[in-house]
């Protein structure tokens, strides 16, 4: 990878400190994030605050696992953040599809639709995991090594091409929408 | 000379009843020989009487010729020889009109009381014929009994004038002393008398029926004769008994006015609605001839003549409006002089600047201040509130409203006449004389009884 | 020219402007243009102090004087009739009557002119009444209701009219002068003070009436509302002017300090005025409360001029002479205002032919002029620096504080930030958000509809920048009513305005938002550039949906995905349950109409028997009274 | 000259101040929530990370609510003076009449920009925030209104002045609790935030800010957070020396930071009907009393 500018790298040391999620919780990780948030784990610490609209955050918190519907949502928010935006998949699910990995439905690996930057493996993944994981991601931001969203802009057919495959259409087109 | 006023047109009437066709032409000769006669005669600034075969005063009948009389006759007169322009209005009322023009005549130009009887109830009847017009039977009937009724009222009051009096001469009766409460008797009697002809208070039950029946009663009966039915009123309050019983009319006539008001703002029907207004103007009349002095007279008969132009254009195109089309919305769109001249005539009729109206009001108003009293005008001025509500109704439906397919082609003598009349009437706003020196005149010679009956108990002129 | 000759040739010249307009109405509208052109030029060019004879009414001498009232408030009205005339060269053939509305609109000047030049009551009366009457034959040329609306208008201003004229026959029989200054010599001395303070709110009413304060103000809505859309901008910005103008010289050329100095009721205010203040105040809150829950815009702003009335009248009615000031200068921001937002409704309806503010909606995009018309105007009327509106707003906060009125203060911030609330709704409503799809081809207004609101606009931000040119005549109308003449508000000469509590200097308030604004866009440009996304679906390939935060869900359907139905539901649902004046005076209506069926019940439509039974009862009551 | 140099200082006393003062805000709030919270510099890294992101616009009228909302509030920080007539950029024009109105124009650039983003729930934020106003605005301007009726003056640097007898808030110590009272609706803390509700609306009219426009509003906030203060500091609490000033505004701000931070929300009317309830009666009782000359 190319090296960066001295802006680049003191905006990258910015992002890495502080790091607004949009949590995606479709799945049971959410049940794990409260306790991250509060006083036991306290993430605000590290600068980590939620947030309500993809427009605002910095990273995209996949908590569990997709099928072809909900990843419709997903990309089309993922697509709605603002650059440079990172991705954690959360839980075996978003690795291999978890437990429901033979569900006629079920998206197996995410980092085939969109990159993902950091994963959390287990089922479920504790608390002590996901701050483990969000330094991790911070150190890599810091490096500049959480280049996800540049991968996405770089291979974006491949990308489109592989969510084609598997929902057909990205846009919904269900009886609510024609 | 000026017996030919009422002599001429009997005569034709009796003669067109021989040769039916002639009757409009002769109408029409009639009306322009009357006018002639009074343009000849101009404003005799003297009291002149004339007497029927050679019975000095107070013994025989007599007419009497003043300012006052001659302005009421050459107003009547005047709206019939505009009637008589209209041949399509006449049709086959030539004999009829005739006859309620020489009734009308003699009513306003007549010295003895019994002799306006005589021609009240000629004018009654003959209106009842005119009203009658358009299958408008039942309300011509209406009127026919309130007529009657108010005929022996009326001869009821003459009768007590003459048994109190000993006397049926008008400048007699009104030289003569009378007992309060016989004063009292005759007045009322009288007030009730005429207040049917004058559309007071409760006495006008049958102007709505009649106004709103057809096109030709309206146009004539609501100028012409409640023209000289106003006339008679000053002349018997202001004239013959010095304005005693003028409490009475005072207070009929403010209530004639609300009620009229009221009355014309829930009517739906464009002539039955002006029908209200021109009661409550009468009401106006009344209460400002109630007033007795010459000045308020004399204004009282400009805002009547001003009410009378802007009423017979209302009516005319009202009438011709009514008779033409089912549905009026937006009518004016298709017959803009007519609109033009309505508008005018509605906006008088309110009292708006640039119109005859104004003038009249303002003035009417001004003078009831002077003589400090403040009830009148507030009273008029609610009117004038609820007029301007229905004026500006009708005129907004009649010019903005959507309009149907019907069509009629355009009046185009009335359309003339109406338009020649509005135009008058701005022209009296900005020159009021044309109107208020006769008005004032009149105001004059109806307040000074002396001279009144200086005038026709004197040497006698002319007789026939 | 005389005055007396100048108003009668434009009466004169209306009607030729009619038979003009019939041949080709644009020339008729160019041609009233160029009059209207030629009228502020020579009212511009008159001294004050002339004066002129109409001729004699009924004995009495009908004068026409130039004041600086007369000066200031016709100076405000031609502006805005003007720009409306010129508006009015294209926006014509959107309407069925042109050659009437030509003719109409050319007479109601005249008329409006004549209001401001009389010198006499009786010739304001004559003028007044010609105004009224030629706007109120404009009004049923618009849609449906406009009908309604015409007769509503002409009812209530001729209550006014009528009490105002029963006062001045009143002052007339007592003081034996129509002359309104003579009326204001003769009361000083007057002692009676129940007379004095009828004559005072008899005239005032017709004002009241006018301007839409409190009890009768409810013709605003529907008349404004309806009439035609154009037109609403005279109605709203020079009309309502007349009243204030009345309740001027009821309340400062009738000295009313003085006249009523015997009935002081708070803090030195005559208990008169305290009353009118009341009536304004009262007509801010209904005005204010009103016009935030309205659907229509153009009702919207209807209702905003009922309040706006209300500063008015409070700015004058405190005699103060910030209060004053404030008051009256007043008259020409909200004349500027109001005229330049119905303008820009007539622009948006004039393309979409709609007013309601639910069906509309992301206007921006298409109709980028008169947005800004509207931004600049709404600006000005909630009384935000840098436009002028903020100037007289201050001035009369001063009075009011002043004089420790807290009561009426309350109300006027009140109206101050709730006009912040219902200027914001058409703005969201009507020109931001999503576009509906039906609307995807509008197009701007021409140059010649524009021109005039961006004009005026423009007029309103240099005096809101520079506000002493306007605030000379202001003065000198103070100095002619001797309101506190030795002091000096504006003061030019160190670009101040000073009140009682501490001045301040538009100019630089003026830089000091031009040097933020200067910083923000430097702070905006050093940082990454934006990437556009289209919020518009419409505009982007079918199928697209609208790129903005949803949910994760996607919306194919703008329109209803524009929040502008019920903007303030939560303060709404507050005083849903309001009581309305404009129910009790239909009430009234009613009861007149239900009065004269009753008449017609059982005078008019009975049997010939029951005639003669009323007669026969008359006959014995009349004894009966008699004897 | 020195006027122009004063007003830019006041800028940057004003961003670095309340920027700080934000982020030790956070750290109390955590600390009363028994955590850790972020260090004190958070919202310095917060705000430039914001900055230095790739955003989306929603059009031109986005943007320019954005600057017209920066730059009136800029305009409006510029003429407030701190704590003393030395410390006061332009004393001709510090009127308070001036400042509320020149204010209200920061505000009505935000609410248009964000309303032109076309997101629905912007324009119910903005709805909410502009009903707020009228609810939070009117017991503060009457008691501001009366202050000014007590000492006859509404330049700010003349009222600090006046108060050297001693402060406003204990000469008529009812209407200094309403104006606090009305300063935590200014400042929009819970239990006011009724206008960014991050949980029912998506945090209202900032929902479709992205990058730098989220920066630029922010920075727009610390300077109202400063001009909503130091009002407040200058009419009740009598100014001071900077120093003092600055120990003034701190106070005044961990106070509204503590009483928000254990509060839950209002809904809209509830919150009208609080204001226009007991803060507005007890507003018109101190005028009452500033009228009958009852202060103490």
């Amino acid at each position: 990878m190319k090296e960066r500018t001295i802006w680049e790298q003191i905006a990258d040391s910015f992002r890495s400190r502080s790091i607004w999620m949009l949590h995606y919780c479709t799945g049971c990780g959410a049940m794990e994030l409260p306790p991250t948030m509060t006083a036991r784990f306290d993430m605000e610490r590290f600068g980590i605050a939620p947030m309500a609209t993809p427009r605002q955050a910095d990273i995209l918190l996949i908590t569990g696992y997709l099928n072809t519907k909900t990843l419709r949502r997903v990309i089309y928010t993922y697509e709605q953040m603002a650059d440079p935006k990172y991705v954690i998949g959360f839980g075996s699910c978003t690795i291999n599809g978890g437990i429901y990995f033979d569900s006629y439905s079920t998206i197996n690996r995410l980092d085939y639709y969109i990159p993902v930057d950091v994963y959390i493996a287990g089922c479920m993944p504790r608390p002590e995991a996901i701050l483990e994981a969000f330094n991790y991601l911070m150190e890599k931001i810091r490096k500049g090594e959480a280049d996800g969203w540049k991968r996405y802009r770089e291979n974006y057919d491949w990308y489109k091409q592989n969510q084609i495959r598997s929902l057909g259409e990205v846009y919904v087109h269900d009886e609510f929408h024609e | 000379m000026i017996s030919l006023l009422i002599a001429i047109p009997l005569l034709l009437a009796f003669v067109s009843v021989m040769w039916k066709r002639l009757a409009k032409p002769l109408f029409f000769l009639a009306a322009v020989t009357n006018m002639t006669v009074l343009l000849a005669s101009w404003f005799p600034n003297s009291v002149e009487i004339h007497v029927m075969g050679s019975w000095k005063p107070p013994f025989g009948i007599n007419l009497v010729f003043d300012n006052a009389s001659f302005y009421a006759a050459l107003v009547v007169n005047f709206f019939f020889f505009l009637v008589s322009l209209m041949p399509n209005l006449v049709e086959s009322y030539g004999v009829s009109l005739m006859l309620l023009m020489a009734a009308a005549n003699g009513f306003v130009l007549t010295g003895d009381l019994f002799n306006s009887f005589v021609f009240m109830e000629i004018m009654t009847i003959t209106a009842v014929t005119v009203a009658s017009r358009r299958e408008n039977f039942y309300n011509a009937f209406k009127y026919l009994i309130l007529g009657g009724i108010a005929g022996s009222i009326y001869l009821l009051a003459t009768i007590f004038a003459y048994t109190a009096t000993g006397s049926l001469n008008m400048a007699h009766v009104s030289m003569a002393t009378i007992s309060a409460s016989s004063l009292v008797a005759i007045t009322t009697l009288y007030a009730i008398g005429l207040g049917v002809e004058a559309k007071l208070f409760p006495l006008n039950g049958w102007v709505s029926g009649v106004y709103g029946g057809n096109d030709l009663a309206p146009v004539i009966l609501g100028t012409s004769v409640s023209f000289a039915a106003l006339y008679m009123v000053g002349r018997l309050f202001g004239t013959v008994f010095h304005g005693s019983g003028a409490g009475v009319l005072y207070t009929l006539a403010l209530i004639t006015i609300i009620i009229g008001e009221v009355a014309a703002l829930r009517q739906q029907n464009l002539l039955k609605a002006f029908a209200y207004s021109s009661v409550a103007q009468a009401g106006v009349v009344v209460a400002m001839i109630s007033k007795g002095t010459s000045r308020a007279m004399g204004l009282a008969y400009f805002h009547l003549t001003n009410d009378a132009v802007a009423k017979f254009v209302i009516f005319l195109v009202a009438g011709f409006l009514v008779y033409n089309y089912k549905n009026l919305n937006g009518v004016f769109k298709k017959h803009k002089v007519l609109g033009a001249s309505f508008s005018m005539a509605t906006f008088s009729l309110v009292g708006f600047p640039l119109f005859a109206g104004f003038q009249s009001k303002l003035r009417i108003i001004m003078e009831l201040f002077s003589m400090k009293d403040y009830l009148f005008p507030a009273v008029m001025l609610l009117a004038t509130l609820i007029e301007v509500g229905y004026v500006v109704r009708w005129n907004v439906k009649l010019w903005f409203e959507e309009e149907t397919d019907e069509k009629a082609d355009n009046p185009i003598v009335a359309g003339t006449l109406a338009l020649i009349l509005s135009l008058l009437l701005v022209a009296v706003f900005i020159k009021p004389e044309i109107f208020l020196g006769g008005a004032m005149k009149m105001g004059n010679a109806l307040a000074d009884t002396k001279d009144y009956i200086h005038g026709v108990l004197s040497v006698v002129k002319g007789g026939m | 020219m005389a005055l007396s000759t100048l108003l009668i040739s434009l009466l004169v010249t209306s009607v030729v402007i009619y038979f003009i307009s019939k041949v080709s109405w644009r020339a008729g509208a160019i041609l009233n243009f160029l009059i209207g052109v030629f009228l502020i030029s020579y009212v511009f060019a008159l001294h004050i102090g002339v004066t002129s004879n109409l001729g004699t009414l009924f004995g009495q001498k009908l004068q026409l004087t130039w004041t600086h009232a007369s000066y200031y408030f016709s100076a405000v009205s031609l502006l805005v009739i003007v720009s409306v005339m010129l508006f009015a060269i294209k926006w014509l053939d959107s309407q069925k009557y042109p050659a009437a509305f030509n003719m109409f609109i050319l007479m109601m000047t005249a008329g409006s002119l004549g209001v401001f030049m009389a010198a006499d009551l009786i010739t304001l009366y004559i003028f007044w009444e010609i105004a009224v009457l030629s706007s109120m034959l404009i009004v049923p040329m618009g849609k449906k209701e406009s009908r309604k609306a015409a007769v509503i208008y002409a009812v209530m201003s001729a209550s006014g009219t009528y009490m105002y004229l029963y006062g001045a026959f009143l002052a007339f029989q007592r003081y034996g002068t129509l002359n309104i200054s003579e009326i204001a010599r003769h009361m000083v001395s007057d002692p009676s003070t129940g007379i004095k303070a009828a004559i005072f709110l008899l005239l005032a009413s017709a004002g009241i009436a006018k301007s839409g304060i409190f009890p009768l103000h409810t013709w605003l809505r529907i008349a404004h509302g309806n009439a035609p859309d154009a037109f609403s901008a005279v109605l709203s910005g020079q009309l309502v002017k007349l009243g204030s103008y009345v309740l001027m010289i009821t309340v400062a050329a009738i000295p009313s300090l003085r006249v009523f100095g015997n009935i002081p009721f708070y803090s030195g205010i005559p208990a008169t005025n305290y009353f009118l203040i009341a009536l304004g105040a009262t007509s801010i809150i209904i005005g204010t409360l009103m016009a935030i829950k309205q659907d229509d815009m153009k009702m919207l702003i209807a209702f905003s001029s009922v309040a706006n009335g209300g500063y008015i009248l409070i700015g004058i009615g405190t005699m103060d002479p910030m209060g004053f000031e404030g008051g009256v200068l007043h008259v020409f921001n909200h004349a500027i205002a109001a005229a330049v937002i119905f303008m820009a409704f007539a622009s948006v309806v004039y393309r979409t032919h709609t007013k309601k503010i639910s069906e509309l909606g992301g206007l921006i995009h298409k109709m980028p002029i008169t947005f800004l018309a509207y931004l600049f105007a709404i600006i000005s009327l909630a009384g935000i620096p840098p436009m002028s509106g903020f100037i007289s707003k201050w001035m009369i906060y001063q009075a009011l504080v002043r004089k420790g009125m807290f009561i009426t203060a309350f109300i006027a911030f009140f109206g101050s930030i709730g006009s912040f609330l219902y200027v914001f709704r058409p703005l969201a409503g009507v020109f931001l958000g999503q576009l509906p799809k039906k609307y995807k081809d509008v197009k701007e207004v021409p140059p010649v509809m524009w021109i005039p609101m961006m004009t005026l606009v423009v007029i309103s931000l240099v005096i809101g920048i520079w506000p002493f040119p306007v605030l000379q005549p202001i003065e000198g109308m103070r100095m002619d009513y001797g309101i506190a003449p030795t002091m000096r508000i504006a003061d030019s000469s160190h670009w101040l305005i000073k009140g009682f509590s501490g001045s301040w200097n538009p100019v630089l308030v003026f830089n000091l938002f031009i040097i933020g604004f200067v910083i923000a866009y430097i702070l905006y440009t050093m940082f990454p550039r934006p990437k556009k996304v289209d919020l518009l679906a419409p505009h982007k390939e079918e199928g697209a949906p609208i790129n903005i935060y949803t949910g994760g869900e996607y919306i194919y359907t703008p329109e209803l995905y524009h929040y502008n139905t019920k903007f303030y539901a939560g303060f709404e649902r507050m005083y849903e349950k309001h009581p309305s004046w404009e129910k009790v005076l239909e009430m009234l209506a009613k009861f007149f109409h239900d009065l004269g069926e009753w008449v017609h019940g059982w005078f008019f439509r009975p049997s010939p028997s029951a005639y003669t039974f009323w007669v026969s009862l008359t006959i014995l009551i009349v004894f009966w009274v008699r004897w | 000259m020195v006027a122009a140099y004063k007003a830019l200082f006041n800028l940057v006393v004003a961003f670095f101040l309340v920027l700080s003062l934000e982020g030790i805000g956070r750290k109390i709030t955590a600390r009363i929530q028994r955590r850790i919270g972020p260090p004190w510099y958070q919202n310095f890294i917060d705000l430039f990370k914001a900055l230095s992101k790739h955003p989306f616009s929603n059009g031109w009228i986005f943007d320019f609510g954005v600057l017209m909302a920066l730059g009136g509030t800029m305009a409006t920080a510029m003429v407030i003076p701190m704590g003393s007539a030395f410390w006061t950029p332009f004393p001709n024009s510090d009127n308070f009449f001036v400042i509320m109105y020149l204010f209200a124009v920061g505000a009505l650039g935000m609410a248009m920009g964000m309303v032109g983003s076309g997101n629905p729930w912007s324009s119910i934020g903005v709805s909410r925030a502009l009903t707020q106003m009228l609810g939070y605005e009117l017991p503060y301007l009457i008691v501001i209104s009366s202050t000014i009726f007590h000492y006859k003056t509404a330049s700010i640097h003349k009222l600090i002045e006046m108060q050297r007898g001693g402060w406003n808030l204990l000469v008529m110590p009812l209407g200094g609790i309403i104006a606090f009272v009305s300063l935590m609706g200014m400042l929009g803390k819970k239990p006011f935030d009724i206008a960014t509700a991050p949980a029912e609306i998506a945090s209202g009219p900032m929902t479709e800010l992205s990058g730098k426009y989220m920066g630029l509003l922010h920075i727009m906030h610390v300077f109202a957070i400063f001009v909503e203060i130091s009002l407040f500091v200058d009419i009740f609490l009598g100014g001071g020396n900077f120093g003092w000033y600055l120990v003034k505004f701190i106070v005044v701000w961990v106070l509204a930071v503590m009483i928000s931070s254990v509060l839950p929300r209002f809904r809209i009317e509830q919150m009208i009907k609080f204001y226009w309830g007991v803060p507005l009666g007890l507003a018109f009782l101190n005028a009452l009393f500033v009228l009958l000359g009852w202060t103490l």
